[in-house]
């Protein structure tokens, strides 16, 4: 083990030797490593076949997919990165977890990356292929040597691995197998079932002819032998025999299947990252369910399909993130309006404008709260995990059939390609969506007769016989036809924000993680769940007396909230979106810019909460909100 | 899709249906706009044809135009501005049942609704789809619209409107799939009425540009079309549209084949007369809405299906 | 006069007698009245001469339009309805006041009208054509009985006046004459000077043939002359001879030369009601300022339009209304994350959705402030008058400029279509842009070189040698180059936050109107500036202590409202936007959707501050809010 | 507007660029993607016509084509997706001494884009415009595009692009005011430059219709094209885009006279090769940017005018 491989200084080649590190083998409850390449080489399906051979030995697992922005950009770049962080664990795995203590890096420059976005804890294991260090190519070198220098400053843990050469031993082209000897290392190191990841390579090859698989193994095995000789450390997480079938996806195929459970027929959307991923899933299958993923010509074109298919009967959804959801705020107000049911996901990205379109944010919750022109109440929820994303379907178009509404659901990047294992759902026929109605009018009935108490009403769906009228987005009354008088304006307006508030009643009073009362209490919402109260366990094994709230419902609110808070001393949002640093100059009490949760909270609720937001476009780490919550612990 | 779902019952509908069944709320647009000549082809088409009033849904977007499916008794969809196109796609593409006629303004569909307008003749669903083209915005009270006459004055172009008009039928002739595009005027009743069966026989859709008065702001612009019907060329073939009283009514006469997009395309630039007529034609271009019918699956078969899914996810 | 004017029950041609309300003389510091007609038939030119005509007395004036939703609706139909609503005052009118004392009608379908929006005081004096109650139609008679039947619970004083027979005997129609034979009526009961009324209509009619100008000149003196003849009071409001030079217009013009003043030289637009004539009034007078009205395709185009002239060097601003300004968010992001100088107005307008495109409505401040994915701070401002309307333009083109950020001005319709005098500004060389900067860019600098301090950069405009740069709405650093890291998007976000604070601490504290402290504080933002503090000053004046704080910058909010707020027992937010009623069913504390105001103020200040808000498409009446703060007043 | 203000100096410019004055940061691309060589192809043309660096800027849109301008040492403006034409139209309009590029992909245009597409040809500002047409979403992987061939599997339609392919340049020609239409590829550098040269001198939008190589997503479909030159068809005409290379290149050349707008449309309709060169030209419609470029005035003379102004509106 060097801990200052500069190529310049001694020959890599002696490297290649049994590594002393003399941590031997070692068990951990829980355990995160990456494998990064240049986007092309491979790193995804090497990260992403080592996690899903965890679960399927039992392990809880989560992965998380490295994007670089461009589609293939030039090797040996940061900006190449392209890679799957891995966690595993004994137990169940909520969220990626604190930085990584092991990384393979097929370069210096896609691990420099790494470093560069804190992903890499301060004695991560790094296993790296050394050939650059002593590269023909002098420009290489040194740029070996500026990164090295670069990395200096953390106490990192190096290995040098002999990962193209001894991959060339096996096949030509180098790109297209290191990323199986680096599943071989990292079989080893985790002690993982190889017969399993045979399996799953010969499954993933099974298309390709035979001598592909073959050159696969023998890659795994190489990559296996050369570990057990020159490694010295282990880390062994043990497995769980699940109890239960599980599957294991990440939130956007959970979407997408839920919508088929959901029986949901349409879905209409324009391209946009990372929400794209859910229209190819459903594109791929929709045939067999009588589906249709329509393509629009731009996210107007999107809603405006998925609402005209709604108003005549069949449930449709439109999807999309950031900018799209700008283009989408005037159908919305007509859909709400003319409250004709709607579901909408927005898979949130790093904002504002285009911004960071592949990074985790959660940045739209006022957006999506009060983003259309003229008064809006709608349903917003935020599914925590991926296995939500699957049964927050059916929830989702249920209430906006119920309530003639829209129901936005917000997920995010971490959400959308993380992968993990959950229960396999038992399947209801309750939960499709029945065929439209088509019996004819009562002719006493008008098409929108509110209820004056819930604001509730029946739609009329074209086909119907007598029910023959025409929505629009002016203000109309009972009959839809248009008024202007101020009393028809405020009832409209009355039952449109009543039958929310209806709903709400419904709600159930979210249930505290931790205690029930206490010094702090973190809130949250969306995908920080996993994150938040694995924080709060760390801190009450600490001693603290923390807990936290998770908020589904952001609109409307769930009941009970303020009567949780007064349970606790200090009431903190923790939210992946902007906030201002308090300490930073000019920042006040009054003019500080706070995050959306905390925002809505105040406004609505009037808890005095603080509020900690950041926009590093990763997912939020355990670890750091332990720090936040250790700082914000109220003095004695 | 089950469509024997969409049928109220398996009875056949004995209903006879008058032009007065379809009538709605009294139109409030101004005396002597082309609108309620429209308003009142339509009913008769609309009897003509026998369309279920429940069946039968307008969609629209915004502007006097658009005010159109008020004030019919049939399903109505008044959207918002330039989009109608989109919400009739979204509604047809699922409920092959319904009879969908989408009305549009020329401000509506030709300038905010551009990519849409696009986007729909590219789609070709079986929609009716009828540009109300007045050359002006109405309803926000004279503005340039891009049909609107070059060095026209209007509110916002007081100095005269600054760009050659578009002409709705080029753009449409030059977008792919494009497959009944025609044009007639609201102070023709019978030619529209003969267009407007037409498009209702043409599988795909039908681009229906009308030519309407609006006495309030333009009254000059139609007014000299309507007292020269020497201006209008009607165009002729035994593939077009054809109404004898049409045919007795008017000098100018020309044989046009539909089926010519070459010849369709140079009509639009003819400068003498304005033809009115069938374009163009083509019955052989799929429409998007049976493109993407898919099959129908019962509840039990979508869900052994998912079953399906879950086996491929699982661990 | 009668109080049952019913046609079926007695002849109404025995009403055009002397009509005895034994009113006598009487003199008011202000006074509002009402002339409606159907569309077409020039109650708005009667209305606003009237209005005109009093300003150049020395009067207060305000007018307000009254417009029907279509263009040319069938007559004598509710909906058909045009007028205008004049309040004059013996000193400045700030607002329309509260329902009118008098109205003239020419029919009774669109009297209905104003009776169904109660804009009329219980004991108003109406004039009515009473041809229609002995019409030979006998629907016509049918619908008179049912619209006197429906307004006979109010006390209104009737008063029959042959507007119709006695214009015919001067003009052949009767639809360009009845509104001159109104305005002399008017002439009489208020005592006007009828010689300046003469010049107006020489003035309006000046390119008319003469005999134009002299029928209608016989028009006004059959009117005074039947008035004098035939009626019993006059309402005097002394005039108070103006000390400075003044204008009339309305807000939308205001803003119009207020662009001039500024030297804002491109305005970007797609029609849409209220916010089209302030672009007719540019296209106008455009062309003698080297200015140029862009109408685009769409709203998306219109201010894409502006940004790449901003973009460019040359001042630009985009206007809108409610569908339009949901169209516009992605743009904005962009001009955001840019930071390029960017002004919006938006004319607010009923919503949701096409709503109530031609009526008063305060529902857009949220959509403004959070309206865009992502996070974006800005710059929103509401001017309280129509002189405001004018000098913000400048204000807000410097702060756009300097800040290189989005400044949103909120304005209604209230304002836009309102018309008072103001004092005649004097112009000043220095509210005018500059010409764009085309000097050599510093080899040392960097097109986004924040001040860390306070967020502010100077931006390098295209024609600036060794500037060449490329913005994006990707996230960047310094150098405007593509960066994904944690630490640059952060600081980004700050920089952006941070000059928006800083610019903060450089507004004053407002000043609340009524006392320093008190019983109960009125909050308010935009065009309810006058209405609000003619309450205040009415409740005052009964002895209530009450004052009023009226918010120009709602961002950033101005320091020191936290202070004020904490010198009085309750804080009011009154705004015209909907809130859910305190005491509706199933409305709590924690679940009732509050004003948009009063939820920026409770979320960014954490102030308990109340919220009344109503949606009645009308300017609000003082002496409806004088009844609120009664009613608000902490009990002692 | 006081164009002597917009100049850096009175003293004339006495620099001389190279292609390699003009060159940014590394660009990002796939290996082997046409956009590289359509930057190359730039930079040459940018030296040819000594465009002063800082006199020029580089619109675009969001995509992989999108990313053009940041390649450049130019000013450039990297938009949002289908929004860079009101952006160039805006800085030129005001901006006369800008020489102004606008770089868009075939969603970021013919999709998203399509409004201001249509209308960005009728307003005929004076714009250079380069649609990079890769016949696919390229950054967002690989989605079908209006350009995508019917049946061509893509990640939205698994089972085959459902329509036929709208072809950019019949939709061009079929709005008024298009006053340049060509077609060229980035494989054929010369034939690049040339038309490039060619736009510079039109005054008008320039549209130019580039075929591009996409290897990551649609290497098959332009690799034909590209491994059969003799698929291509040459335009020429006196008036048109002549490259003596390229004339040698290729087998098929055919003489088509740009003025001819009937012709011009009819070649968007051949499938029997791909025609290269100039469709249409006409340098008789007036430019936007100049109708609207309206009078300079002084600070004096606005302020007197405003003056005027308040008199009108005098109490
Ligand atoms: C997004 C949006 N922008 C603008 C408007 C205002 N608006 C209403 S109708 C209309 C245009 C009317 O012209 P046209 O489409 O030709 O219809 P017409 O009234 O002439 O029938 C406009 C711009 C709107 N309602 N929504
Ligand atoms: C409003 C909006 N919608 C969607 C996207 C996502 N998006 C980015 S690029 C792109 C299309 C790319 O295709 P094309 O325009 O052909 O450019 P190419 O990448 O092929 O050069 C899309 C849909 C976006 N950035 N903004
Ligand atoms: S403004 Fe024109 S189009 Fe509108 S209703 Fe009146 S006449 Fe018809
Ligand atoms: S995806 Fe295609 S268009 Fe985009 S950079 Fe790669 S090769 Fe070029
Ligand atoms: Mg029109
Ligand atoms: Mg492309």
């Amino acid at each position: 083990m060097s801990t200052s491989p500069s190529a310049s200084s001694e020959g890599a080649q002696e490297e290649y030797v049994k590594v002393i590190t003399g941590l031997g083998d070692q068990t951990f409850t829980d355990h995160s490593c990456e494998v990064v390449s240049d986007a092309g080489e491979g790193a995804q399906k090497c990260g992403q076949g080592f996690g899903s051979l965890s679960a399927k030995m039992g392990n809880g697992a989560w992965t998380v997919e490295i994007i670089p922005a461009e589609i293939e950009p030039p090797p040996r770049t940061p900006g190449s990165t392209s890679g799957v962080g891995i966690r595993i664990g004994q137990n169940k795995v909520t969220n990626a977890g604190d930085s990584v203590k092991l990384v393979i890096a097929f370069n210096e420059q896609v691990l420099l990356s790494r470093h560069r976005v804190n992903s890499l804890a301060d004695d991560c294991i790094i296993l790296i292929d050394s050939k650059w260090s002593v590269h023909k190519n002098p420009k290489v070198v040194a740029e070996w040597d500026a990164a090295m220098e670069e990395m200096s400053t953390k106490g990192y843990q190096w290995i040098m691995v002999p990962l193209e050469d001894e991959t060339l031993k096996i096949v030509e082209n180098p790109k297209r197998g290191k990323n199986m000897f680096a599943l071989g290392v990292l079989c080893h190191i985790y002690d993982r079932d190889v017969e399993i990841a045979k399996d799953q390579i010969a499954m993933a090859f099974r298309k390709k002819p035979q001598a592909v698989t073959d050159a696969n193994h023998q890659l795994l095995e190489a990559g296996i032998a050369w570990a057990a000789e020159n490694l010295d450390f282990r880390f062994l997480v043990p497995a769980t025999p699940p109890t239960s079938e599980l599957v294991v996806m990440n939130g956007n195929e959970a979407f997408g299947m839920g919508a088929l459970a959901a029986g949901i027929d349409v879905c209409a959307m324009y391209p946009i990252t990372p929400a794209s991923s859910l229209s190819h899933y459903l594109a791929e299958v929709y045939d067999n369910f009588g589906g249709v993923v329509h393509q629009a010509e731009d996210e107007i074109g999107a809603i405006g399909v998925a609402l005209g298919a709604s108003y005549a009967g069949k449930t449709a959804m439109t999807i999309t993130s950031g900018p799209g959801l700008a283009l989408k705020a005037e159908f919305i107000g007509l859909a709400l309006m003319a409250e004709i049911p709607l579901v909408v996901i927005n898979v949130q990205r790093g904002g504002p404008s285009t911004g960071l379109p592949t990074k985790v944010e959660q940045s739209d919750l006022l957006c999506v709260l009060y983003g259309q022109p003229g008064d809006g109440p709608k349903v917003v929820i935020a599914p925590s995990t991926i296995e939500e994303c699957f049964h927050i379907m059916t929830t989702a178009r249920q209430i906006a059939e119920t309530l003639r509404t829209t129901v936005f659901i917000l997920s995010d990047a971490n959400l959308a390609t993380g992968v993990t294992p959950f229960e396999r759902p038992k399947l209801e026929a309750s939960w499709m969506a029945g065929p439209p109605d088509q019996t004819p009018v009562d002719p006493d009935s008008r098409p929108y007769e509110w209820d004056l108490d819930t604001g509730l009403s029946k739609r009329f769906i074209p086909g119907q016989r007598g029910g023959e009228h025409t929505v629009t987005g002016l203000n109309h009354d009972e009959n839809s036809t248009v008024n202007y008088e101020p009393q028809k304006n405020e009832l409209a307006h009355a039952m449109r924000s009543r039958k929310i508030a209806v709903f709400g009643e419904t709600l159930n009073a979210p249930i505290p993680h931790g205690g029930d009362e206490g010094d702090i209490l973190i809130i949250g919402w969306g995908s920080t769940r996993g994150s938040i109260e694995e924080a709060v366990d760390r801190a009450r094994a600490k001693g603290l007396k923390a807990s936290s709230l998770h908020l589904t419902f952001l609109s409307p609110l769930q009941p009970g909230i303020s009567a949780v808070c007064e349970r606790f001393k200090k009431i903190l949002a923790v939210e992946i979106n902007y906030s201002d640093d308090p300490d930073a100059p000019h920042i006040t009490k009054d003019n500080r810019r706070r995050g959306q949760l905390a925002m809505l909270l105040r406004g609505q609720l009037l808890i005095d909460c603080g509020s900690w937001g950041k926009v590093p476009g990763a997912p939020l780490q355990p670890e750091l909100l332990l720090k936040v919550i250790e700082s914000n612990i109220p003095k004695a | 899709m089950d469509t024997s779902l969409l049928d109220i019952s398996g009875a056949p509908d004995e209903r006879v249906f008058k032009a007065n069944d379809y009538k709605g709320p009294a139109a409030r647009w101004c005396p002597g706009c082309g609108d309620f000549s429209i308003l009142a082809t339509t009913r008769r088409f609309l009897e003509s044809e026998q369309l279920v009033p429940e069946k039968t849904l307008f969609v629209s977007g915004i502007g006097c135009s658009a005010r159109f499916p008020h004030y019919l008794k049939t399903y109505g969809f008044h959207g918002i501005h330039g989009r109608a196109l989109p919400l009739a796609l979204g509604a047809k593409m699922r409920r092959p049942d319904l009879n969908v006629f989408v009305v549009m303004g020329d401000g509506d569909c030709t300038s905010i609704g551009a990519g849409h307008w696009i986007h729909g003749v590219r789609y070709n669903t079986n929609l009716t789809v009828l540009l109300l083209d007045n050359n002006i915005y109405g309803l926000t009270k004279k503005q340039t619209s891009p049909t609107t006459p070059v060095k026209y004055v209007t509110n916002t172009q007081p100095q005269g409107s600054y760009l050659n008009p578009l002409h709705p039928i080029a753009v449409t002739l030059g977008v792919a799939n494009a497959s009944f595009v025609a044009q007639t005027a609201d102070w023709i009743p019978a030619h529209l009425l003969a267009t407007m069966k037409a498009a209702q026989k043409h599988k795909g859709l039908s681009f229906i540009r009308i030519l309407q008065r609006c006495p309030k702001w333009t009254v000059d612009i139609m007014d000299a079309k309507v007292k020269t019907p020497d201006e209008m060329m009607i165009l002729n073939h035994e593939n077009g549209i054809t109404d004898a009283k049409v045919q007795k009514m008017y000098k100018n006469q020309m044989e046009h084949d539909p089926s010519d997009l070459d010849a369709a395309r140079a009509l639009t630039d003819m400068t003498s007369h304005i033809p009115l007529g069938l374009f163009y034609k083509n019955e052989d271009i799929p429409t998007y809405d049976e493109l993407r019918r898919g099959k129908d699956f019962t509840t039990e078969e979508k869900m052994a299906n998912i079953e399906i899914e879950f086996d491929r996810f699982a661990v």
